[in-house]
């Protein structure tokens, strides 16, 4: 298992940016973030103690439709509870984050951005981080496949998927919870379940559920956790940041 | 909850106090002073898991080829399906095949039990199903008549032809306007099909000469919350009623031509019946999501969860919510379900926005949307 | 005919001539007589002095309300009593109403209004108001008090692109927040952002704001949250505190009832 | 052209079911143009009702009966193509809300109509975008309403009124060549069941208004059911026509009538009838029949308005316990 | 609002008066561009360039389509740019700006309507079918001069994309894989690019690929469009105070130097990828067989 790489505040201009590249899904994303901004749109009236997110996906080969509106609501939700919109400096301006696809495949009409999905969280995640903007918590999301034998299939490609009985995503926080599920093909409770414990492994590694033998296994499988990959991403960029800092201390 | 009880002495009428706090006003509903009596209700008098009641009636658009009106409660959707004709010769990619998947796909056109079609395909490659769900119909306060679908109605448009194209609900052998090729050879067009024996879209002199596109619209006519579900429902009712006239490819006018006899138009034949329920979750304390203290993780969470359960209730999952309800609440989980021999069957599964609900929750509101398909599918047969 | 009064009306319905009845809300003129413009129940309101004619009108709001569905039992809810008719249901100068904070700047306050009481009632007929009867605001206008209606909307509705275009907005001036020392107002020490004032009108504005005053004392903030979040309970005219923290925070307060 | 905000279909474009019997020659269809069943001056029923749609202020539901044609068609389907289409449509209110940012100050009630087709409303597709017809439709009806409104009772303020259609009324009857009478004799209908269905709302969301003002049509049609008979054609005048029953409307008018003060709000006349009268000889089908004709409609019509709104003011009121 | 926050008057003067001495900012001459990078990304048409501080991701597609009526035996080529908030701050997302206009229409001046991509050659069946190729550019960073670095980008996009190959055979179109056949380069007829100059002091000062800062404080700006060759397929005087004509005279041949100048990046870069390809394609080719 290839981990995904990504590097931290890689454009000038904007406040945070994150690249962000998943080989198995062949999704190479490029986020910026824009945070406290003023929003020239905006009205005093509409939730005026907190910051408005604003997320923007821009499809590589395509002109930005209907599918993206659908996906940016999904990340704009789940972004909205994890931004602490209601610290100082926050309320009533805009938090606008921009993810453009520049590698891998369109996506196409109707299709349900499932696969793409966790790229997109993981690029907005790590540029909200490189912006310094106020998090709850951080999450870790992935993508698996179930194929008709039952098999489960970690961050299938697009052929994959479209053949698979159904795929889901997950996204935990750094704290345990399920963030968010979505689940598509034709499964049953059972089935989600399986999956839902796979995906926590993959996200934060077996520990949590035994120490028994199943940890070594599922290791193997699945290498490190995403959340630990995600937070070596950031503690080496603040390694280079703090670099004066450090040396001097 | 004493925190989030209104202000002493200060009285107001109901209405006022649900403009003015409406978060304490649903409090109060769900949670009412041990000492009142009263059940735990929502502000709208229902059960928490409680659905809105729900009708449907079909087929009272005349200009359509199937139609439906569904209620769940205040919100109104009406849909219309409209059906007209992509001639093959009118698809640019028709006469393209992928070397590589071409052999794996298009083979066998002519079988009928369609769940084998490997062609199924061609309803998401040629845009077949054209859903698109209108709000500017005056439904609500705040949506401008005239402007363009706003990011709402853009996303449950998607929504609706992802669920159409998911669970392969129309089947692509419907929608096709087949010719058989007279085996006589000779003319003229024979030769050019001739050419075409090889190919695989054509099977015994068989070939697709148009397909059936569905425009399925929806006018949400009245919006009181949960449009999804009953925009959804709409759409089953109005594609469960759709009639396709019988269409043959007329060689002489060269074009694809209608009977309009009734007695031979046929009704698709759907696959299943996957019905949407959607719940939100309202949470007891006003602050929790954004008050900076600090988020129990998840083992916590469980603990304070058993600790509350003898005590107050911390959250609610409230079933089909209207627009108040939605407005106060964040989380949100939409399920879609099916059954297929007796089997409840999960076709999609989403949640968002917060952390309440995980596997224990969802799996009470799978069956909860169990049962709401039995009384959904009464409700769609009776129409 | 004209001596029987109708007991429902639609507009256009002509109900009696102007020379035995005087025009109220709800009603126009033509021709001499009175006709209904809205459809309602018709009112006869005995008149204040010998002199004057009764004035005939047709109630906005209901005149008994049907409870709704489920009776809220935490909330305090009081009978409606008769309320006095008003030609509409907008702000009007006096009308006494209740606004959301939106913004606090150094010069004023942005409020959004939520809630147009009735008590202030037609400005043209009774004059001002006695302040001191207005402990139970009841009754309600027609928008207003409509529950279904309120409970089919979204009440945060953060997803509709202009729902806050929905709401007439106003303006609280750093000189009409209190009668007294009003050149040493701080305004951040009055209102905070999501408090719900009560306030009265005292001007329409300008295109996009009315203009209100809490200069009283029965006016000002009447519910405020904690920085914590919490509900908090006044102590004095000027401050308030959270019961979960014991932390005072300024506002000015209106007297409680 | 792809419009980013909706899910389009085909890029090509699709075209619409041609059915084998428009083919063959026009004598040879075997379904006949729809008779008229009703006498000249009987109106179809109206179904109004008020108050569906608890988020607006105000709300009205209309639906015009089937022709007798249709109610047939419906009750033993035979012929996939209707006869013809009755009138449906939802209309709101929302209001008196604030006036948009960029207005300026205005000391009475703002009007802003909408009329919008749904897309399967007619029987050709109707694009997702207002058109000409539809924005026509939105201006006749702001004048219908703006003579009736007590504006002034409302400043500062501005009230929204959106008009789904549902289903429309047919130009012609579908069977006729494109050409053979063209003008929007549909839209007529349409628009007086917009003023009619506006004026109910109107009153739902207790706006004050002069009266209720009602729609009402009146067309001159040359009657082809004499003319078959090998009678002469006699041009006659209609109330509450349905184009789809007619071979010839020569001309049609429209008003909205407030039947309390004897005054016409708006009027739309259209058709070229001096044939009529020319040829007959008969002053009676002059403007002033055509007008009176369409007055008398909506005087019909204003019956079952007075009822719809009857019915609001009571449920509002709280002394029925019908709910909605 | 889609504008950036104006220059202050000390910022303003600072730069003009640099500039009078012949100083810039960033120290380079006038005629200077400043340090450009093209380079590939794996798959074809995927272009990253930089050029100082500006940065831009150009993504080339094909797919197939039904040519206009009017021109069966034409293939569609389209250029899409679209400026969003990763570029700057004060572009809003969704919106379009006057500067997006201005530099989407000279990009389809320079490029397309100078016939750079051969769209007859990507006509499949007449009337029927044909390739649509469109060019996505993606602004990720902007510090001045989209225009130049815009049409670079695509440039060098059109020239590195392959599109799968496709063969008529009897009347049906079959469409090989990427991995199936090897895939076809586009036919470009010549290499337009576009070389775009800011003046100040009414024109007597001319500096070439001006940053961000410069833009804001310039006069009038004045873009070529030309080939190795010199022939000039663009050449635009847009708005602001009036530039004299000697100066089109004068900087059409440091144009034509530039465009040879960029071109030859793009070369080098183009050869070095081909070279990297032929290298990790024998290796891809050797594992696929061991897999086997």
């Amino acid at each position: 298992m290839v981990a995904p790489s990504a590097t931290l505040s890689v454009l000038n201009r904007a406040d945070g940016s994150a690249s962000y590249q998943c080989s198995s899904t062949g999704s190479n994303i490029l986020g910026s973030v824009n945070a406290p901004v003023e929003l020239p749109g905006r009205r005093d009236a509409l939730k005026p103690e907190d910051a408005t997110i604003e997320v923007f996906v821009k499809p590589g080969t395509a002109p930005a439709g209907v599918g993206e509106r659908y996906v940016e609501g999904i990340l704009k939700t789940l972004l909205g509870r994890v931004i602490l919109g209601r610290e100082k400096g926050y309320p009533r301006r805009g938090v606008v984050i921009t993810l453009a696809i520049i590698g891998g495949e369109s996506v196409g009409r109707g299709d349900p951005y499932l696969i793409l999905l966790p790229a997109l969280l993981h690029t907005a995640l790590l540029a909200l981080l490189s912006a310094s903007v106020p998090l709850s918590m951080t999450f870790s999301a992935t993508v698996l496949a179930v194929d008709e034998s039952g098999q489960i299939r970690r961050e299938p490609s697009a052929e994959d998927a479209a053949t698979a009985q159904s795929v889901h995503v997950l996204a935990f926080s750094s704290k345990g919870h399920l963030l968010l599920n979505e689940s598509q093909g034709s499964f049953d409770f059972d089935t989600w379940e399986k999956v839902r414990q796979r995906a926590s492994a993959i996200c934060h590694g077996t520990q949590l559920v035994s120490a028994d033998g199943d940890v070594a296994m599922a290791e193997d499988v699945d290498g490190r956790p995403l959340e630990g990959t995600l937070r070596e991403t950031v503690e080496d960029q603040v390694y280079r940041d703090y670099n004066w800092k450090i040396n001097a201390a | 909850m004493a925190s989030s009880a209104p202000p002493p002495a200060l009285t107001l009428p109901p209405s006022q106090f649900a403009r003015l706090q409406p978060h304490a006003y649903l409090l109060a509903h769900l949670s009412p002073p041990a000492a009142s009596n009263q059940p735990s209700l929502r502000a709208n008098g229902r059960q928490p898991a409680q659905f809105r009641p729900t009708s449907a009636n079909t087929g009272s658009l005349t200009h359509t080829n199937g139609s439906a009106v569904v209620r769940v409660g205040d919100t109104t959707a009406v849909c219309g399906v409209r059906a007209e004709l992509l001639p093959t010769s009118d698809i640019a990619s028709w006469s393209v095949s992928h070397a590589s998947s071409g052999a794996k796909h298009r083979q066998n056109t002519t079988k009928n039990d369609a769940d084998a079609d490997a062609d199924e395909s061609q309803i998401q490659d040629l845009n077949l199903l054209v859903p698109n769900l209108s709000l500017s119909t005056g439904c609500a306060p705040g949506f401008v008549p005239g402007a363009p679908p706003s990011a709402l109605a853009q996303s449950l448009s998607h929504q609706i032809l992802g669920l159409l194209h998911s669970t392969r609900l129309v089947r692509a052998e419907d929608l096709r306007v087949w010719y058989q090729v007279p085996s006589f050879g000779g003319d003229g067009d024979m030769d050019v099909d001739a050419d075409d024996e090889g190919q695989k879209k054509k099977n015994d002199g068989k070939e697709i000469k148009a397909f059936w596109v569905l425009y399925i619209d929806i006018m949400i006519i009245s919006l009181a919350g949960n449009a999804f579900d009953a925009a959804w429902a709409a759409v089953l009712a109005a594609l469960r009623d759709t009639r396709l006239p019988r269409a043959w490819w007329d060689a002489d006018n060269e074009m694809v031509v209608c009977s309009e006899t009734v007695a031979e138009a046929t009704r698709l034949s759907l696959r299943g019946l996957p019905i949407a329920s959607s719940f939100c979750v309202f949470e007891a304390d006003a602050a929790a999501g954004w008050r900076a203290v600090i988020v129990p993780d998840a083992e916590e969470e469980k603990k304070i969860e058993e600790d509350q359960r003898r005590g107050m209730q911390r959250r609610w999952i409230l079933a089909d919510p209207d627009g108040y309800e939605e407005g106060l609440s964040q989380e949100r989980v939409c399920l879609v379900v099916d059954r297929e021999m007796g089997k409840t069957v999960i076709v999609k599964m989403e949640k968002n926005g917060g952390w309440a609900v995980d596997g224990r929750e969802l799996k009470q509101l799978v069956d909860i949307a169990a049962e709401r398909w039995e009384s959904l599918k009464l409700i769609l047969e009776q129409c | 005919m004209a001596s029987t009064l109708p007991t429902l009306a639609i507009p256009g319905q002509r109900l009696a001539p102007v020379s035995s009845y005087a025009a109220g809300p709800g009603t126009h003129v033509q021709n001499a007589n009175i006709y209904a413009s809205i459809a309602g129940p018709v009112l006869v309101n005995p008149a204040s002095s010998k002199t004057a004619k009764s004035t005939l009108s047709v109630s906005r709001s209901p005149l008994r309300k049907a409870a709704p569905a489920a009776s809220p039992s935490a909330p305090k809810s009081t009978a409606p009593g008769p309320s006095k008719p008003r030609y509409n249901t907008l702000p009007a100068v006096d009308s006494i109403v209740l606004a959301r904070v939106t913004r606090v700047q150094k010069r004023q306050a942005t409020v959004s209004i939520l809630v147009v009481l009735d008590e202030s009632a037609s400005n043209n007929k009774s004059g001002p108001q006695p302040t001191t009867t207005t402990t139970t605001p009841t009754g309600g206008s027609s928008d207003n008090d409509n529950i279904e209606a309120i409970l089919s909307s979204a009440a945060n509705p953060e997803n509709h692109s202009n729902s806050d275009e929905l709401r007439f907005q106003a303006l609280i001036r750093k000189e009409d927040v209190r009668a007294v020392e009003k050149d040493r107002v701080v305004m951040d020490e009055m209102f905070r952002v999501g408090d719900i004032v009560r306030g009265t009108v005292i001007s329409l504005g300008d295109q996009s704001f009315y203009y209100l005053t809490t200069a009283r004392n029965d006016l000002g903030v009447v519910m405020a949250r904690s920085e914590a979040g919490n509900m908090m309970f006044p102590v004095s005219w000027k401050e308030m505190r959270d019961p979960v923290t014991g932390a005072a925070e300024l506002r000015k307060v209106a007297r409680p009832f | 052209m792809t419009d980013r905000r909706r899910i389009n279909g085909p890029p090509s474009g699709t075209r619409p079911a041609v059915f084998a019997s428009s083919l063959k020659s026009a004598s040879g269809a075997a379904t006949e143009r729809p008779r008229r069943h009703r006498q000249p001056n009987e109106l179809r029923k109206i179904f109004l009702k008020t108050g569906l749609i608890p988020s607006a202020s105000g709300s009205a539901y209309l639906e015009y009966e089937p022709s007798a044609s249709l109610a047939a068609a419906r009750s033993s389907p035979q012929s996939l193509i209707p006869p013809s289409s009755a009138l449906k449509l939802a209309c709101t209110v929302h209001g008196p809300k604030p006036l948009p940012r960029s207005a300026t100050f205005s000391p009475n009630l703002v009007l802003t109509t909408h009329v919008k087709y749904a897309p399967f409303a007619a029987r050709q597709r109707k694009g997702h975008i207002r058109d000409a017809s539809e924005r026509d439709l939105g201006v006749h009806l702001e004048t219908a309403l703006r003579g009736v409104i007590v504006a002034e009772r409302w400043p500062k303020s501005g009230l929204d009124i959106t008009i789904t259609i549902l289903e429309a009324e047919d130009d012609r009857w579908w069977g006729d060549a494109p050409d053979s009478h063209d003008a929007p004799w549909g839209m007529m209908n349409v628009l007086a069941g917009c003023i009619t269905a506006a004026s109910a709302a109107i009153a739902d969301a207790r706006i004050d208004c002069l009266d209720l003002v009602a729609g009402g049509v009146a067309a001159i049609v040359s009657d082809d059911a004499a003319a078959e008979e090998g009678n002469s054609s006699t041009p006659k005048l209609m109330l509450d026509t349905d184009p789809a029953e007619h071979k010839s409307i020569l001309s049609a008018c429209v008003v909205a009538y407030m039947p309390a003060r004897d005054e016409i709000t708006e009027i739309w006349l259209k058709g070229d009838h001096s044939k009529a009268s020319l040829g007959v000889d008969d002053s009676s089908l002059g403007h002033e029949a055509l007008i009176d004709g369409a007055v008398n409609a909506a005087r019909g019509a204003h019956t079952v308005l007075v009822e719809a709104v009857r019915e609001s003011a009571e449920r509002y009121a709280g002394l029925s316990n019908s709910d909605s | 609002m889609n504008k950036e926050a104006p220059l202050s008057i000390a910022e303003r003067d600072f730069i003009l008066n640099a500039l009078r001495e012949d100083v810039r900012l960033d120290g380079r001459a006038a005629d200077e561009l400043r340090p450009l990078k093209v380079t590939f990304g794996e798959e074809y048409g995927h272009v990253k360039v930089q050029l100082g501080r500006t940065s831009l991701v150009t993504r080339i597609s094909a797919e197939v389509t039904k040519p206009h009526d009017d021109r069966p035996f034409d293939g569609l080529f389209t250029i899409a740019m679209e400026l969003t908030a990763m570029g700057s701050p004060a572009w809003d997302n969704g919106r379009q700006g006057d500067l997006e206009t201005y530099v989407t229409n000279v990009l389809d001046r320079v490029v397309r309507h100078s016939n750079a991509l051969d769209t007859e050659s990507l006509c499949i069946v007449k009337g029927v079918s044909c390739w649509s190729i469109r060019a996505d550019v993606h602004i990720t960073d902007y510090d001045g001069n989209l225009i130049d670095a815009a049409c670079a980008g695509i440039m060098a996009g059109l020239q590195h994309f392959r599109r799968p190959d496709a063969v008529v055979k009897d009347g049906q179109v079959i469409v090989y894989g990427v991995d199936e056949r090897v895939p076809v380069a586009l036919n470009i007829t010549h290499k337009p690019l576009a070389v775009t100059f800011h003046s100040f002091d009414e024109g007597k000062r001319v500096i070439l690929d001006a940053t961000r800062r410069e833009e804001q404080a310039a006069e009038a700006d004045v873009v070529f469009g030309l080939n190795n060759a010199g022939d000039v397929c663009f050449m635009s005087k847009f708005s602001g105070s009036p530039v004299d004509a000697m100066v089109f005279v004068n900087k059409t041949s440091v144009a034509l130097d530039k465009v040879k100048e960029i071109n030859a990046v793009i070369d080098k870069a183009l050869q070095a990828d081909l070279a990297k390809r032929a290298k990790t394609g024998r290796a891809e080719e050797s594992r696929a067989e061991n897999d086997r």
